[in-house]
């Protein structure tokens, strides 16, 4: 029953998106060194392929896909491997990771072209070269892009989808990326529904961009369908299942993808990179990056390499504030809080929030009142409050039978819970315990 | 259950793997043999408590009419049979199972019925006698036989002497009034507060059994001057 | 089976393994009749009889009654049990009688009865069956006393009411607590009871777990 | 190891809306008109029975409820509105064992705030009722002084109060019906009758109601769906025997009922969670409310009609659980 | 027809037999653990108590005349036994039916609300018609008390209970609420 653009349900937190929604975006200087974790993308990890020691060039892959649903990764500045070791991940834990001390004068200019160029190939060599560049969805998940252009010839796809949404506050990539590279995103569409054999293309922007809309609207091809279409100011906007619910009207059901209603899903910034590899023949090994909040001095939307220390971005950007509090990877609404500034940006970091401890949300949790509000956030309709005291005693399988795995961790319920009760996370450990009880 | 389980150890019975058929026999047998023995107990038992037992009731019925008919020397039992009242029944019908009133005598001189009737009070049923003289429509008096009724609220219409003691004397149809607002009327019963519902019931069982009584009762006077 | 002495046969049913308040048997009149301790005593001693009573006659037959039909046996004899009783106090104390209402016959269904004939008396020789009947008995009494007590103290503020022995405790300005000898008290009550019997419990086990570290200590030390 | 110096916690980072104090607080707050009124309307006599009910309540979360429980204002609410749900003139020790017990019984016992089941205030009243029913019927008039106290609020701890009779009088409920007398519409809606403290104006309650719903601090739909359900039956039995039911306007504006539906079934942790579920709660409530009062034995059915509810909630959450995102018809499976 | 409700409404909430009576409360305490469970035992009460309405209106009238003192004992057996053979042809008609609720029926043929029903039945004198309406009414009002209280208690699981009151003193507190809840029903449709 969702009426015009937009869905049921969901928040509506502080947009915080001025610190950087006009700032242009700018290429920041190649750091000392680079570490690029073999898990950058969901799937496999890839295979290591160089050893310590080695020199590498820009754009040289060090790492190869295992498998099909998995990705290369490119070493993101010329230089030396020094080790290969576990470092600091963003997500929290150690993980594989190649460190390369970059060249100190290298010119780290363009090379021979390493991806070929896509007028003269067929779809399937498309998608083979966009798998060799290593690209992956930029919105988040990092789910190979590859995979979501080789649908089983079963299901039908009829449109794509542009998730231009960017909902979480503070983050302005998709944004700036509309704004500066428009054809790049309108190439990037011609080369996915050529991939996909599809003749509808939509763009979802939230209404808070107009310049993005305006941008995208004005560069519209005209020998192609595609529209874009201005959708509801409300998080979570831009998960995939609520966009298509939004443009197509069509609900995924639970349990299935997007391409079981006739849609492929892809973020802006993934889109755009596509057409980058083509154009500039380098495989994936930067990408934009909004360093924002309050506890940053010069926030930025920054062309970032691959790999980068969180300690070298900060300093290109004036450093923390005294008061600088908490650093998210991502939005503050999905992303991961980091603990050491030596964790690398990943293919997948869409930003980094620095906040202080006004933003933050208050720590103290009190009982659960019932107040239902978490239930009137709740975009997929879960009984947050339930799952939640299932979650307090551990009763985990029956949180399943309350479709706990259709919980897609959005936050929104802890957002609004006004006893801070950190919903989301109980769900994503009692996810965690229930696959791993699973695969036991 | 405590530390003894059915069946199990040395001391419980061996878990009689016997076959069936025997064992209906054996079941019936038991059964009649137990229920016989216990049969013949029972009426023993019965045989030695039951004229206390009666006698207890009929003290109990004796003591209500002597209360609400004012210590007559007798009473007849009248049973309202084939739409009139009767003392005599004829044969073959069972008196326990007719509604019964009682009429006392003084000095040989009926001096009044005494009714009991019940009605759902404020929890549950309320039981009620009381004395009516048809001569002069007046109330002698009335008992409450049984209430479940709030103890401190609702069991005041039996506690409480000030509502007991009003309906000697009054004449029916009563009327509740709230307390202050009579007028003196001999119809009029005070309610009692915060029991309003409980003493409005007995005034309605009076009223309901009177109404429906008093046409047998002006026939049964008519017979009885006769 | 495990032996027990006499001692533990007696006294076991008394409290640490109290029918009503432990083993949650035998509710029903617990909480029915125990608006006034009077009540609660003649509740109490009906049992007490039909419960000897049953017990002995069950574990003398104990050889002739076969097994299938043992519960119904047990319910026959229980049945005749109260009926005895209920005629008794009915030609005995009639007032009481009346009060207990259908309490009395309820006795038949009162699974405590039921339960200590299939779990003790028709496995036992006569004398400790008699034991763990009197030790059962002197339990559910007690329980039905207490039960008694609380509600009758607190709703009306009298000890014993009903009877000769009646102790206005208060004066006479007390104001009754009505609810307690009300349905809800009845609940009330035994919940509080209850949660009382918790309390101690847990302070108890609390002081173990306490204790037990340096006696250790303490007997090792003297080794 | 590089020791972090920042926060690590779980996503999300940012927080909407207020806290639970908060709204507790806030709550208190907005029932400060509300005892105003009962003030005016009853003099000193309202505060102290207000004020020894929140300390019954009050002093039972301390003593026996989790550390720093009484900073989120729940307990504090309880009081109060257990309070103003007693009659004026009631002996301040029975107030202040209504609050033990509400606290105590209604609360703790189910493990504190957003555990329990029942209404603590209604739970705290309903047990004062059944102890001491003679006492909560008891309803007093105004005095000539505002300043006299309107029953015997001092009467020692377990000892029965003295009754001056001509203090005593009726709620409006109760003339309608135990004397089949009607009261003013405007003496209903201005407050200036006999009943319990909060029983006096409608008004001031209603629009304290409408300011927590609009922040969100309760949930509309069950005032609503109360009013709604009360008017249109009493409306319709109404129209059916004008002389035997009372109109839509006395039900509403009688009794507990605008207390009750504003402030303590919209109490949110003993009403359903789901929006639904409040739909059906409080079409209960209106339900039982016109039940008890025109065919029951009491003069005022609100606060037990709440508490049956309430019993009733764990079963409407249940039945109306939220149906699942594309679980409509809304999808095409290829 | 008045008297048929009042008996009815009576014995379902006004006097309801759990709350108010305190009969059945084995069935009350066991098997109120589950909404589910207690919907199914509620629907055996109900079917129990009528045929035991049956039962003691029949001895009433045509057997317990003759010999009042086996009173006690005809109702055990007659029900026990009548049930029994309701039990063992619903096996036979019916066995999604057994299933759903025969395994109850044992639990409850000799339990002390079915016996009380037959005996207030009989100390009130009720007719055929008055015995069947208040066998129906005493069977809702169980399944009703069943109900509430196995939904408040999967609720309360979840809850976060202090350690002195779990188990059996929640349960006796919260029906205590329950019976204070139900005090709201007095009186209903009695009189005025
Ligand atoms: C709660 C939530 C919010 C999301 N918001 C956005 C968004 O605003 N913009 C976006 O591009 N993707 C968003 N995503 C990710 C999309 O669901 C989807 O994965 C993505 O658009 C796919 O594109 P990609 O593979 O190119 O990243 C969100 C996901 C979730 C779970
Ligand atoms: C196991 C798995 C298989 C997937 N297979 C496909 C697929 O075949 N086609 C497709 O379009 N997307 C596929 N997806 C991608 C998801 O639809 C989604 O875009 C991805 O999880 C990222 O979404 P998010 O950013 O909203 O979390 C798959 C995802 C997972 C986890
Ligand atoms: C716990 C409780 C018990 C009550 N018990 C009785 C009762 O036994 N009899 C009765 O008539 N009313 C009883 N009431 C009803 C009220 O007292 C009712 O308001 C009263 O009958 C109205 O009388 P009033 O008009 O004098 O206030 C009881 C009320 C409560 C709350
Ligand atoms: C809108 C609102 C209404 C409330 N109403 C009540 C109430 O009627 N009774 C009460 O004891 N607490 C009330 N509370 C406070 C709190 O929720 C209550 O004490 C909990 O039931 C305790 O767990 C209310 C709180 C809010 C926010
Ligand atoms: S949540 Fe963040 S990363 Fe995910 S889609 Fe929205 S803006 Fe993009
Ligand atoms: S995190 Fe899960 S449960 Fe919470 S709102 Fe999002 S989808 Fe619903
Ligand atoms: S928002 Fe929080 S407090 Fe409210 S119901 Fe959900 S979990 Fe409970
Ligand atoms: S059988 Fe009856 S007496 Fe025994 S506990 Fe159960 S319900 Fe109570
Ligand atoms: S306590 Fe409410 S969700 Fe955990």
């Amino acid at each position: 029953m969702s009426t015009g653009f937009t869905f049921r349900h969901g928040v509506h937190p502080p947009e915080l998106k001025a610190l950087t929604e006009a700032v242009p975006i700018r290429r920041m200087p190649f750091p000392d060194e680079i570490v690029l974790p073999l898990q950058q993308h969901t799937g496999k990890p890839a295979k290591i392929i160089v050893r310590k020691g080695d020199h590498v060039e820009r754009g040289d892959k060090i790492a190869a896909a295992d498998g099909f649903v998995s990705s290369p990764v490119h070493a993101s500045a010329a230089g030396t491997v020094t080790d290969i070791a576990l470092w600091p991940h963003p997500d929290g834990s150690y993980a594989e990771s190649v460190r390369i001390a970059v060249e100190p004068f290298s010119a780290q200019a363009a090379r021979p072209r390493l991806v070929p160029k896509w007028e003269g190939l067929s779809p399937k060599e498309m998608i083979q070269a966009i798998q060799d560049a290593g690209v992956v969805g930029l919105g988040g998940a990092a789910f190979p892009t590859h995979v979501k252009l080789s649908p089983p010839k079963d299901k039908a796809i009829d449109t794509v989808i542009l998730n231009g949404c960017e909902c979480e506050p503070y983050l302005t990539t998709d944004h700036r990326t509309m704004v500066e590279y428009p054809e790049r995103v309108q190439l990037g569409i011609r080369i996915m529904m050529r991939c996909l054999g599809v003749d509808r293309a939509m763009i979802g922007i939230e209404k808070n961009k107009p310049d993005a809309i305006e941008r995208m609207e004005a560069t519209l091809p005209s020998d192609i369908d595609v529209t874009v279409h201005p959708v509801t100011v409300k998080y979570p906007q831009g998960a995939e299942k609520m966009l298509i619910d939004a443009l197509l009207g069509r609900q995924v059901p639970s349990g299935k993808l997007p391409m079981d209603v006739g849609a492929v899903v892809q973020n802006v910034a993934s889109v755009a990179t596509i057409a980058e590899v083509f154009e500039t023949g380098l495989p994936l090994i930067e990408r934009i990056v909004t360093v924002t909040g309050r506890g940053i001095n010069n926030p930025a939307n920054l062309i970032v390499p691959v790999g980068t220390k969180i300690r070298d971005l900060l300093d290109v950007c004036g450093g923390l504030t005294e008061n600088a509090y908490e650093i998210v990877f991502g939005g503050p609404m999905m992303g991961a809080a980091q603990g050491n500034l030596d964790t690398p940006l990943l293919k997948g970091t869409t930003g980094v929030v620095v906040l202080t401890e006004a933003d933050c949300k208050p720590k103290d949790t009190h009982p659960c009142i019932r107040c239902g509000h978490c239930l009137d956030a709740c975009p997929v309709f879960l009984n947050p409050q339930l799952l939640g005291r299932l979650a307090m005693v551990a009763r985990y399988e029956e949180m399943e039978t309350h479709d706990l795995m259709d919980c897609m961790l959005c936050g929104c319920c802890s957002y609004t819970c006004p006893s801070n009760i950190p919903l989301s996370q109980l769900f994503a450990i009692a996810k965690i315990a229930l696959r791993t009880h699973k695969a036991a | 259950m405590s530390d003894v389980q059915p069946g199990s150890g040395n001391g419980g019975p061996p878990p009689a793997p016997e076959p069936p058929e025997v064992q209906s026999f054996r079941l019936l047998r038991t059964l009649a043999v137990a229920g016989a023995i216990a049969g013949f107990v029972l009426v023993f038992v019965y045989e030695a408590t039951q004229p206390a037992i009666l006698a207890y009731k009929a003290e109990v019925l004796r003591q209500a009419i002597q209360e609400v008919l004012k210590a007559p020397e007798r009473y007849d039992t009248l049973y309202v049979h084939d739409g009139r009242l009767t003392a005599e029944l004829p044969e073959g019908v069972n008196g326990d199972e007719l509604e019964q009133i009682y009429l006392g005598y003084l000095d040989q001189q009926p001096v009044g019925f005494a009714i009991a009737s019940e009605k759902a009070g404020f929890q549950d049923i309320i039981k009620v006698i009381y004395g009516y003289d048809p001569r002069t429509n007046s109330l002698l008096g009335m008992k409450v036989l049984e209430s479940k009724e709030t103890p401190g609220l609702g069991d005041k219409i039996e506690k409480d002497s000030s509502f007991v003691n009003q309906f000697d004397g009054s004449e029916p149809m009563l009327v509740g009034v709230k307390r202050g607002r009579a007028t003196g009327d001999a119809s009029e019963i005070d309610i009692i507060t915060g029991a309003t519902i409980s003493s409005r019931t007995i005034i309605d069982i009076i009223n309901l059994s009177l109404e429906r009584l008093t046409p047998l009762i002006e026939n049964y006077g008519e017979v009885a001057n006769r | 089976m495990r032996e027990t002495t006499p001692q533990h046969d007696l006294f076991r049913g008394v409290w640490r393994e109290n029918p009503v308040l432990i083993q949650m048997l035998g509710l029903c009149p617990a909480l029915a009749v125990t608006n006034t301790v009077a009540n609660s005593i003649a509740m109490g001693l009906a049992t007490f009889f039909v419960l000897c009573g049953s017990s002995f006659l069950v574990s003398l037959l104990k050889k002739f009654i076969p097994h299938e039909v043992r519960i119904s046996t047990y319910i026959l004899i229980i049945a005749s049990f109260v009926t005895v009783a209920d005629m008794t106090l009915e030609a005995t104390v009639p007032e009481i009688h009346k009060a207990l209402g259908a309490f009395i016959a309820l006795i038949v269904v009162n699974c405590m009865i039921l339960g200590r004939q299939e779990a003790f008396a028709s496995k036992r020789p006569i004398g400790r069956s008699m034991l763990d009947a009197v030790g059962t008995g002197v339990g559910f009494f007690i329980a039905l006393l207490m039960m008694g007590t609380v509600r009758e103290v607190i709703g009306t503020g009298t000890f014993l009411t009903g009877t000769r022995f009646e102790v206005h405790l208060f004066g006479s300005s007390y104001e009754p607590w009505v609810v307690m000898i009300l349905p809800p008290g009845g609940f009330l009550t035994l919940g509080f009871i209850l949660l009382g019997l918790n309390w101690i419990r847990h302070r108890r086990e609390q002081k173990e777990l306490l204790g037990e570290w340096p006696e250790g200590v303490r007997k090792e030390k003297a080794a | 190891m590089i020791r972090p110096r920042f926060l690590v916690t779980a996503s999300p980072h940012l927080g909407g809306g207020d806290s639970t104090p908060t709204i507790m607080w806030s709550v208190v707050m907005s029932l400060v008109p509300v005892v105003a009124v009962a003030t005016y309307y009853f003099g000193p006599s309202a505060l102290l029975v207000i004020a020894a009910a929140t300390a019954g309540g009050v002093l039972t979360e301390y003593w026996f409820g989790p550390k720093k429980a009484l900073l989120d204002g729940s307990a504090a609410i309880t009081g109060v509105l257990l309070g103003l749900t007693l009659p004026p003139g009631l002996p301040l020790w029975m107030a202040f064992v209504g609050g033990v017990f509400g606290i105590g019984f209604g609360k703790l016992v189910f493990g504190g705030l957003g555990q329990n089941v029942f209404n603590p205030a209604l739970l705290g009243r309903a047990f004062v009722q059944a102890a001491f029913p003679v006492a909560m019927t008891t309803w007093s008039t105004a005095t000539a002084n505002w300043w006299s106290l309107r029953g015997d609020n001092f009467a020692l701890p377990l000892m029965s109060p003295e009754v001056v009779d001509a203090m005593t009088g009726a709620t409006p409920l109760g003339l309608m019906k135990f004397e089949a007398t009607g009261t003013e519409a405007s003496a209903l809606i201005m407050g200036s009758v006999g009943g319990s403290l909060g029983e006096t104006s409608g008004i001031v309650i209603l629009v304290c109601g409408a300011y927590l719903a609009l922040r969100k601090h309760l949930n509309w739909r069950i005032p609503i769906s109360i009013f709604l359900t009360v008017a249109l039956l009493a409306g319709a039995l109404h129209l059916l025997d004008a002389a035997r039911y009372p109109s839509a306007v006395f039900m509403l504006f009688s009794g507990g009922l605008m207390l009750g539906a504003v402030y303590m079934a919209t109490d949110m942790v003993t009403s359903p969670v789901t929006n639904v579920g409040c739909w059906i709660f409080g079409f209960g409530i209106g339900l039982l409310v016109v039940i008890i009062r025109l065919w029951g034995g009491l003069a005022e059915g609100v606060m037990y009609a709440i508490l049956l509810m309430n019993g009733l909630v764990p079963f409407i959450n249940q039945a109306t659980q939220p149906r699942l995102f594309g679980a409509g018809k809304k999808q095409m499976v290829t | 027809m008045g008297d048929l409700m009042w008996i009815l409404i009576s014995a379902m909430v006004v006097n309801n037999f759990t709350l108010f009576y305190f009969l059945g409360l084995c069935p009350f305490m066991g098997v109120s653990g589950r909404v589910y469970t207690a919907l199914r035992m509620g629907a055996a009460n109900i079917f129990v108590l009528t045929i035991t309405s049956l039962c003691a209106w029949f001895l009433n009238t045509f057997i317990l005349p003759y010999a009042p003192f086996l009173r006690l004992i005809s109702f055990i057996v007659v029900i026990a036994s009548l049930v029994q053979i309701v039990e063992m042809t619903i096996k036979k008609i019916s066995p999604t039916l057994f299933r759903q609720m025969g395994i109850y029926l044992p639990l409850i043929t000799t339990n002390c609300a079915i016996l009380g029903l037959a005996i207030f039945q009989t100390n009130r004198g009720y007719g055929f018609l008055q015995g069947m309406a208040f066998a129906v009414g005493a069977g809702l009002g169980l399944t009703l008390a069943l109900v509430l209280m196995a939904s408040i208690r999967e609720n309360t699981e979840l809850a976060d209970i202090p350690e002195v009151a779990k188990g059996t003193a929640l349960i006796f507190i919260i029906a205590g609420c329950l019976s204070l809840a139900f005090m709201g029903f007095a009186g209903l449709l009695s009189s005025t």
